[in-house]
């Protein structure tokens, strides 16, 4: 039992700690305002998710759990608001998304 | 030696590039940056002096038997709190000189003095 | 395991910490902000475990609280006069930069 | 961490705002692994949100861009190097990092340690050194920052006038209409924010937290709400004379514990006179002098934010007015 809990919390870790840096690398890598929020939103849930469910499962107290329930709740109610009040606020200011010319087209032609 | 006094290397560095914000830099929010700089290196002097080699955080729970100084921790903790009310004090002070010169340029400060007599 | 994880978390801080650095708008520096005070309570949430001393997570839960606050904060005050006449040259510097280092598939 | 501040002489101000509360952010975690979690706490509260928040209004009061200094830095560089060298002449002497029988280790502190459970008899050994061991030291704190906070006042509330007033709150509402989704998130979140104030407050006797990190804790909760709904909306709760008014009970508060053990019999600050019990005492010693503590902290941080808005929000009621 206590095997199987420690396997499956290195598990979660590993996979939240993929998922974090790949959410950074996008981060960096990707050319645009609204591209390089999506790669941060996204993986900063998902992964602050994993790592916290990971940390639930090697933690026998109570308490410790109830905590880390309380931060899995915050993160997931306020990481897609603030990206939600990012996106608004920079389209409302007057930052374009970076469209390539085609795809453009292809939006037009619809 | 290096690694034996790091964290003095780290403050020190830290400290050093407030001193120079403060000096060199002309905006009056700059300056303040670089005090707030300059602040906490002194903050994590106190705290890196307070570590101790395997010691944990200053909470008596049972079956630790060493902690690390927890009486640079109670002074930083109230300093920090104090250190955010006085660079409030500057920042207001920074706005009224805002509203008096029409500048927090320290160049354009000076020359506005000049004009006046 | 935990080791391995904050490690990856030092990495991604790292990455953010350039985006905050470059960041050629005002918002990229934002989410930067954003996404490192996120990584932030995660490291220290990592922390407590490695440290042996997991009731310290209300550290954490401030952070994510004061985060949150925080980039709100910023939005709010950024849509005010003082930035938004700047707004424009942010965007022009924004496409330049984004033509430079195009990410190629 | 270096490299945070290496670059912070960005030019663009709201840049370095942004880098400052990263390295607010930074410093916390370092805190953290140097075993402080009290100042992490302390530094989370207030390095992350709070000072950020405050250089920001400032900045949108005068101005984003920064000019280029034509003065030469090499004056500076040279008393900064000066200064290093001396510096670093003077580390070689210190006791290394970590090292468990440095002088510093040997004072008060390991009494502090050992005894603190039988004379206080709190867990968190920093809790008891900052509110019984040295409260002649946290007083002072609290009345610099209760000072602090009338200067602010002093500075910024000279100029207010009420028909201002009315067209900044209309303002107001036709902006918030616009935040629908964070609206109802701050709902939700801002009495669960509160309540983690009041826990923090309470439980500082055995995790880290007290009377500092639940003051600016709550503040920031209550600013949270004024950016959102509006400064009518908070004020009507949190009105400036009742803001003031909790900022001096606060220290009163903590004075007044004080002449308390001096009409018990003790000396000031003898928690040991409130009650029968010697550890009974030092609870209610603590406990009234933590909330007073909390007290002038949230006060004097709301008190200080309010007045930076207020200001705020006249100069965009006057910019926005002039186009028209």
């Amino acid at each position: 039992m206590d095997t199987l809990m420690s396997f499956f919390s290195g598990l979660c870790l590993l996979v939240g700690a993929l998922i974090c840096v790949s959410g950074a690398v996008g981060v960096n890598r990707f050319d645009d305002f609204y591209t390089r929020m999506h790669a941060a939103s996204v993986t900063d849930t998902l992964g602050a998710a994993f790592i916290l469910i990971g940390l639930m499962f090697i933690s026998d107290q109570f308490i410790v759990i109830a905590k880390l329930m309380i931060i899995l709740l915050l993160g997931l109610i306020v990481g897609p608001t603030t990206s939600h009040v990012l996106a608004k606020a920079a389209l409302k200011n007057g930052l374009k998304p970076n469209i390539p010319e085609q795809s453009r087209d292809d939006i037009s032609k619809k | 030696m290096i690694m034996g006094h790091f964290n003095s290397w780290v403050v020190i560095i830290l400290m050093m590039i407030g001193l120079y914000i403060v000096i060199a830099q002309g905006n009056l929010i700059k300056k303040l940056v670089g005090l707030t700089l300059f602040q906490t290196s002194v903050f994590i002097f106190y705290i890196s002096m307070a570590n101790v080699d395997g010691a944990t955080a200053p909470i008596l729970a049972q079956g630790i038997t060493s902690y690390s100084n927890p009486l640079p921790h109670a002074l930083i903790l109230t300093a920090i709190v104090v250190g955010i009310a006085t660079t409030a004090v500057g920042l207001s002070l920074v706005v009224r000189i805002k509203a008096a010169y029409g500048s927090i340029e320290e160049d354009e400060i000076e020359a506005t003095d000049k004009q006046e007599g | 395991m935990i080791i391995a994880a904050t490690l990856a978390i030092f990495a991604a801080m790292a990455l953010a910490l350039t985006r905050a650095v470059l960041g050629p708008s005002l918002y990229d520096r934002i989410l930067a902000v954003n996404m490192f005070g996120t990584k932030t309570v995660l490291l220290i949430a990592l922390l407590g475990f490695l440290m042996g001393r997991p009731e310290f997570l209300d550290i954490a839960i401030v952070y994510a609280l004061i985060n949150f606050i925080s980039v709100i904060g910023v939005l709010r005050y950024s849509g005010s006069n003082a930035f938004k006449h700047d707004n424009k040259a942010d965007e022009t510097i924004e496409k330049s930069a984004s033509r430079s280092d195009k990410w190629t598939p | 961490m270096i490299v945070a501040i290496a670059i912070i002489r960005t030019r663009d101000l709201f840049a370095v705002t942004m880098l400052l509360s990263i390295y607010g952010l930074l410093s916390a975690s370092f805190f953290v692994t140097l075993d402080a979690v009290d100042v992490a706490f302390t530094e989370a509260a207030v390095g992350a949100g709070i000072s950020g928040l405050l250089m920001l209004v400032a900045i949108s009061i005068t101005g984003r861009k920064e000019q280029r200094a034509k003065r030469k830095p090499f004056i500076a560089l040279l008393v900064v190097s000066l200064t290093a060298l001396l510096l670093f002449y003077g580390i070689s002497d210190m006791p290394y990092f970590g090292v468990p029988d440095a002088p510093i280790h040997n004072h008060v502190a390991p009494r502090y340690i050992q005894d603190s459970m039988a004379e206080v008899g709190i867990p968190n050994v920093v809790t008891s050194v900052l509110a019984t061991y040295r409260a002649f030291d946290t007083f002072g704190e609290v009345v610099v920052i209760f000072t602090a906070g009338i200067g602010v006042l002093a500075l910024l509330s000279a100029s207010n006038n009420h028909s201002q007033a009315k067209n900044i709150v209309s303002d107001q509402n036709a902006m918030d209409k616009r935040h629908l989704v964070i609206r109802v998130v701050t709902k939700i979140l801002f009495p669960f924010i509160l309540l983690f104030a009041l826990y923090v407050q309470f439980h500082g006797d055995f995790g880290p937290g007290g009377g500092f990190q639940a003051g600016v804790v709550f503040a920031a909760a209550v600013i949270l709400y004024a950016m959102l709904f509006g400064m009518g909306e908070a004020t009507k709760v949190f009105s400036q004379s009742l803001v003031q008014f909790v900022a001096a009970i606060g220290v009163l508060l903590y004075a007044s514990v004080g002449v308390a053990t001096l009409l018990l019999g003790g000396d000031f600050f003898d928690y040991n006179y409130l009650a029968n019990d010697p550890i009974a005492g030092q609870h209610i010693g603590i406990l009234v002098i933590e909330s007073g503590v909390g007290c002038t902290v949230a006060a004097v941080m709301m008190m200080i934010f309010f007045s930076f808005n207020d200001l705020q929000e006249q100069q965009n009621a006057n910019n926005n007015k002039e186009p028209e």
